[in-house]
């Protein structure tokens, strides 16, 4: 039946196929799987989506879902607070992962295993204000120090570089560097922000359109938070296919990372959520008072406008 | 031909030395693999990896290649024009040079967003980074022609067009190989960047892919591709050079 | 009215005042030659001609037209060679004639063999001997086609013998095509035996010192260097010349015995 | 001075017509402030943050700064020894390619591991996009010496030297200032992206900031800085270029 | 043994014989002129004892020492004035000494006043008449510092009076000074009047065809040019020119009739 409904979107796709696409924010990656297996899987067809991933490099997707030029992207709830703030129309309509994955990681040899051990250490990161807000939130739980902390900017550098020489910690994807690093056989301890305080428990990725898409075409938007869904799904349930599917589309992916990562990140999709991609208004809120009271938002933001759960599927 | 032959071993054996220290530096050092493979093993994955890899070799050096072609007549005609209306020069000048110093990460979203992911944004970018030695050298050389030379074209009633065909491009011709040079040298670099705007294949996406899967391997692979891509295009240039301008060759005997 | 008229022209580099009201007329097909010191103008009564410079004052007329700072109406040999490194002899030869238009080749060829450059068609210029490109840039003007021709100094790095065959052939050819020429030469034989006319300069600022017509008949010998008439005349020109710098002379403090009997002066005069 | 100040008007009208154009086609045709901000916003923003932002200048045009004078001094003298050796020219040529060939994000996590985080891997990014223009226009410029001076020098019995100091670079130096002028336009865009080798503060810094935080107007600084930047160092270039080679200008008029 | 000694040097340029078997020599502060027809190597040869250009067979020696190829040997004023276009007048001057260590400001001053070229020391030289920069190199050249002097056709572009005062300033110098000279000239008078010997070269490729002792005694005055026996040696001179270049003239075919009966013999000739 498979191929059945194949050729019947192929028919579909000569008449009724609305071409849309979404751009990731950076190289695809196993929190893209869902994507690429509702596009593999013909999930967007059902949909009566003829669907273009589109990956942006310099670009970036944000921008380019604001304006318009793609109708959908990847982004993190970080990114659409502040773009919302800035007057930018971005709108979250589906959480990717549950719950925040990252944190800070450090080799195992430096003993870094709780915020109050980041004393007299040094931390790498990308020089945003965000980062010593959070680094000082989770010491506080912990009544240490921030200022004991030595921050570095280390730019473009990739984690295991950096931690070869000067910086003894760094912000990482569990999903991704972190299982880089189980591959490589190199011991990491792990501070997850989730564990020790609830409001840094933010989304991240999330899909986003912008306001313009929701308010004219909430029928595309619908389709295709539907399909996505279904993609995830997938994954979730059968986290070994859904890798081989992203390893189909990008053969120059690291095929052992992709599995595994595809594995770790099986049960982070929905976890605790009633169904995948589902937001709460709390999260928002949250994230977006820390953010304030910590003088990383000139105003305060209206978390309703920022993310919706009405184009999840029933 | 045979004598560039010849002449080809002095830098390909330098090469290969750079190669064998690279080599046992790295395997006495220790480096591990994922921060400098060592050259066997990057060109093992180059031959394995060879038909994956190929596509957006090829594909990276059509989009230089038009890219550097494009910068080329932009920066020859900008030249030209700005040599030929000196009053408009000094106000163009600045808008050159503006032209090199917008970062492409605040340029890809506009250009994106202006024209899509075709193929237009890309050459854009290339032609941005080719055509400015370009013209700098070309204007300087224009500026460079011997007043003797020229006193006797005028006198002898060259009109400005001949001036200019006749002598102040011939004479201008070291200079601009020198642009051309530089620009050639660009070309492969501009073409990897533009595929960073959004490209289903190319040397830049292979690199960014093997780059985030942590294949360094693979990125080597791709720097590979684009120096040797670089060199073959620097040496055309010089051929042509070495063709066109053989009468300065000959009298420096 | 004549071909080329030369009307009160002034002109000064900086404050380096070179020509001052400067006139004198050229008739057409007439050859005239102008002697005069190192530095007193020549050349730039050229550059004004040619249109490369516009004077001060005054006005320069071809036929009825004034030519003030145009361009185009001379075939124009400059003092140095001035070839085009990258161009072969024959391109260079060809050079001028391209630059209005038509070019013939075969006129081309003929001539390089006359000048006695024949194996140097596709030599580039850097492999000849000061004479010899001398020698092309001369060929490179009498091959362009405008109405007047000037020349600066055509014959100097030449030796005597191969300059008095250049003498001979520019006469012949003269004589033949007739063209208007203007001539700037140091050499007073030179200048008798080949002008109508010739026009002493004086020193800096640049006047109009004298003005000769040559009386000798064409067509030309050479047998006309021997006959006592030039050499009267040449001794007359010579005085004429000395005249002319004679200003410069008496600061110099030079004093010189006129014991000139022979044909050759011997002043030192500069300035 | 007067001369070009009177000559620096025609620039800045075409400047200032720029940003009147780009203020009327944003406001009619409504692009939003977060795509593209109007230069009245800009400049209100270059304002108003300035105390916020100047210490991120300053900081880049040390670098900028430090950056250019290694590579000039790297580039003169790399032309300058193949110039004296051109034994070595062809071996060496290649290298010269291929360093300007490597992308920054795969020279990045070497350097750092070599260099640490400090000024050093920064000055050898600058340096390495500054000297290569430079060293290809000193090298042409070198060679395309006049062969009637060098015949002269050379029989009046110049050391080569003598022949280099007193001949053949004041002979190159219109052709070594069409280099200088072209890396020193990209030595602000070096110094930026060499920020993103982690520094603290910094244009290039606080552009990604900005960008980050959807600050366009923001960014639109930072770019007006690193242009206003640029137009400033190429003036200063061709200032000197003016005063060093004033013997061609008094030529050409 | 002499000053300079060219040993049967030979010298071709692809397959263009230019000097066979060459041989000559130069006296210590003996003045000696080269004559020879335009493109015959005059300035070959002098690149040849410049070291620019190693002779393909034969040597060179400057008093006991080979100087094939070795260069800084001579002061030399080349065919083409060469001056640096970005310096002045005086830094023009002074190079030739520069380049052997020593400047003397003062006496570079001096010389430029004495060959007229008062107030343009800090002149360029595109401001500078064809002649003027003539000047400035023969200065370049006597000021350098070397025991032997090349001059190539150093007054070619001078008009006749600046032309002798040179001659005779050049005179007042060596005649001073005593330095070693060897002279490129197309001028007989000239090369009478200042040198002690002359030698004559045939076509290419050349050799020497005659040389001549000038007996003339010394101090010279300009009276000399009109003495009848200066008039002798004269069409002595250009007659063995005539017969060096004579396989040629024939070739051209021009026949003429030997009616010398003044200084100037006209017979055309070339190669
Ligand atoms: N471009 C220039 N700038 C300044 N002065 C100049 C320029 N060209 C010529 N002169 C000056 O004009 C005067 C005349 O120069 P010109 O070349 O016409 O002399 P000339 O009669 O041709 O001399 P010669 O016989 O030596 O060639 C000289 O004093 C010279 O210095
Ligand atoms: N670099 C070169 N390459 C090839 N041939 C050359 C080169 N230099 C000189 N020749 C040839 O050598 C011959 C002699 O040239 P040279 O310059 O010595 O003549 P010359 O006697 O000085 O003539 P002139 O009186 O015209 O200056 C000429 O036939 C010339 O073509
Ligand atoms: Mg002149
Ligand atoms: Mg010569």
């Amino acid at each position: 039946s498979n191929s059945n409904s194949a050729s019947e979107s192929k028919e579909k796709d000569k008449h009724s196929l609305k071409k849309v696409s979404v751009v990731l924010d950076w190289t695809p990656n196993t929190n893209h799987t869902g994507l690429y297996v509702a596009k593999e899987k013909g999930y967007f067809k059902d949909e009566g989506l003829d669907v273009d991933i589109i990956m942006p490099g310099d670009a970036g997707a944000d921008q380019l879902v604001a304006s318009g030029k793609s109708e959908f992207g990847v982004s993190y709830q970080e990114s659409i607070t502040q773009a919302r703030i800035q007057g930018v129309p971005l709108v979250s309509i589906a959480a990717v992962i549950q719950h925040n994955t990252s944190g800070f990681a450090s080799p195992a040899s430096k003993n870094i295993v709780s915020p109050k051990d980041f004393v007299g250490k040094t931390y790498g990161g990308w020089g945003s204000p965000v980062e010593k807000s959070v680094i000082s939130s989770l010491m506080k739980k912990e009544n240490a120090d921030v200022n004991k902390v030595s921050i570095v900017n280390m730019g473009d550098t990739d984690f295991f570089t950096a931690v070869k020489r000067d910086i003894d910690f760094a912000w990482i994807y569990y999903a991704w560097t972190g299982v880089e690093a189980e591959l490589r056989g190199e011991k990491l301890n792990m501070v997850y922000l989730t564990d020790y305080s609830d409001k840094l428990d933010y989304y991240t990725p999330v899909l986003a359109t912008n306001e313009n898409m929701i308010k004219e075409n909430p029928d595309t938007v619908q389709a295709f938070v539907k399909a996505a869904s279904k993609g995830y799904e997938f994954a979730i349930k059968h986290p070994s296919d859904a890798a081989d599917i992203l390893i189909k589309d990008m053969p120059d992916l690291d095929p052992n990372l992709v599995k595994k990562s595809q594995e770790w990140l099986a049960s982070k999709y929905q976890d605790d959520a009633p169904r995948w991609g589902e937001q709460k208004q709390k999260v928002w809120e949250n994230y977006a008072s820390w953010m304030f009271d910590n003088g990383l938002l000139e105003k305060k933001l209206d978390a309703k406008k920022a993310f919706t759960n009405k184009f999840l599927p029933q | 031909m045979v004598k560039i032959i010849a002449k080809g071993w002095r830098p390909l054996t330098v090469l290969l030395l750079l190669f064998i220290v690279w080599e046992t530096v790295a395997i006495k050092s220790g480096v591990p693999d994922w921060l400098l493979p060592t050259p066997t093993k990057i060109f093992y994955e180059g031959f394995n990896g060879w038909f994956n890899f190929y596509p957006n070799l090829l594909s990276t050096i059509k989009l230089s290649l038009l890219g550097f072609a494009l910068g080329l007549l932009i920066g020859l005609l900008t030249a030209i024009l700005l040599h030929l209306l000196p009053f408009i020069r000094e106000s163009i000048y600045p808008l050159l040079i503006i032209s090199q110093n917008i970062p492409i990460i605040v340029l890809a979203p506009l250009l994106v967003i202006w024209f899509g992911f075709g193929l237009l944004p890309k050459m854009i970018v290339i032609t941005l980074v080719c055509f400015f030695p370009i013209t700098v050298a070309a204007l300087d050389g224009f500026k460079q022609t011997s007043n003797e030379l020229k006193h006797y074209m005028i006198m002898a009633g060259a009109s400005n067009k001949q001036l200019f065909w006749k002598l102040e491009l011939p004479y201008a011709l070291p200079s601009l190989f020198s642009g051309l040079k530089i620009s050639a040298t660009y070309s492969v670099m501009g073409a990897v960047i533009s595929e960073w705007l959004g490209a289903k294949e190319g040397i830049g996406v292979y690199m960014t892919l093997a780059s985030s899967s942590f294949r360094t391997d693979r990125v080597f692979v791709a720097i590979f591709a684009i120096v040797a891509l670089s060199l073959l295009f620097f040496s055309i240039i010089v051929l042509i050079e070495r063709w066109l301008v053989r009468w300065q060759l000959k009298g420096a005997k | 009215m004549s071909h080329l008229t030369v009307s009160n022209i002034s002109k000064q580099f900086d404050k380096n005042e070179v020509i001052k009201n400067l006139a004198f007329t050229v008739e057409k097909n007439e050859f005239v030659s102008i002697l005069g010191p190192s530095g007193s103008g020549k050349s730039t009564i050229f550059s004004l001609i040619g249109g490369i410079l516009s004077p001060d004052q005054g006005t320069i007329h071809l036929d009825h037209q004034v030519i003030n700072g145009k361009r185009g109406f001379i075939s124009y040999m400059p003092q140095t060679p001035s070839l085009l490194p990258w161009r072969t002899i024959v391109e260079n030869v060809l050079l001028g004639q391209e630059l209005q238009g038509k070019k013939e080749k075969e006129a081309a060829l003929d001539m390089i063999d006359i000048a006695g450059l024949t194996g140097y068609e596709n030599a580039y210029p850097h492999e000849l001997s000061g004479g010899m490109k001398q020698r092309v840039s001369f060929i490179r003007a009498l091959l362009s086609p405008q109405s007047i021709i000037c020349l600066d100094e055509p014959f100097s790095a030449l030796d005597e013998l191969t300059r008095l065959d250049m003498q001979k052939w520019l006469l012949s050819i003269w004589e033949e095509h007739r063209r208007t020429i203007l001539f700037v030469t140091h050499n007073i034989e030179e200048a008798l035996f080949l002008s109508d006319r010739i026009i002493v300069l004086s020193n800096k600022p640049s006047q109009v010192a004298a003005e000769f017509h040559v009386p000798f008949s064409r067509p030309r010998e050479e047998s006309l260097f021997l006959e006592d008439e030039f050499l009267e005349w040449k001794r007359k020109i010579y005085y004429s010349l000395r005249k002319a710098q004679a200003p410069c002379s008496a600061a110099y403090g030079l004093e010189h015995s006129n014991r000139d009997k022979g044909n050759t002066v011997s002043i030192a005069a500069r300035c």
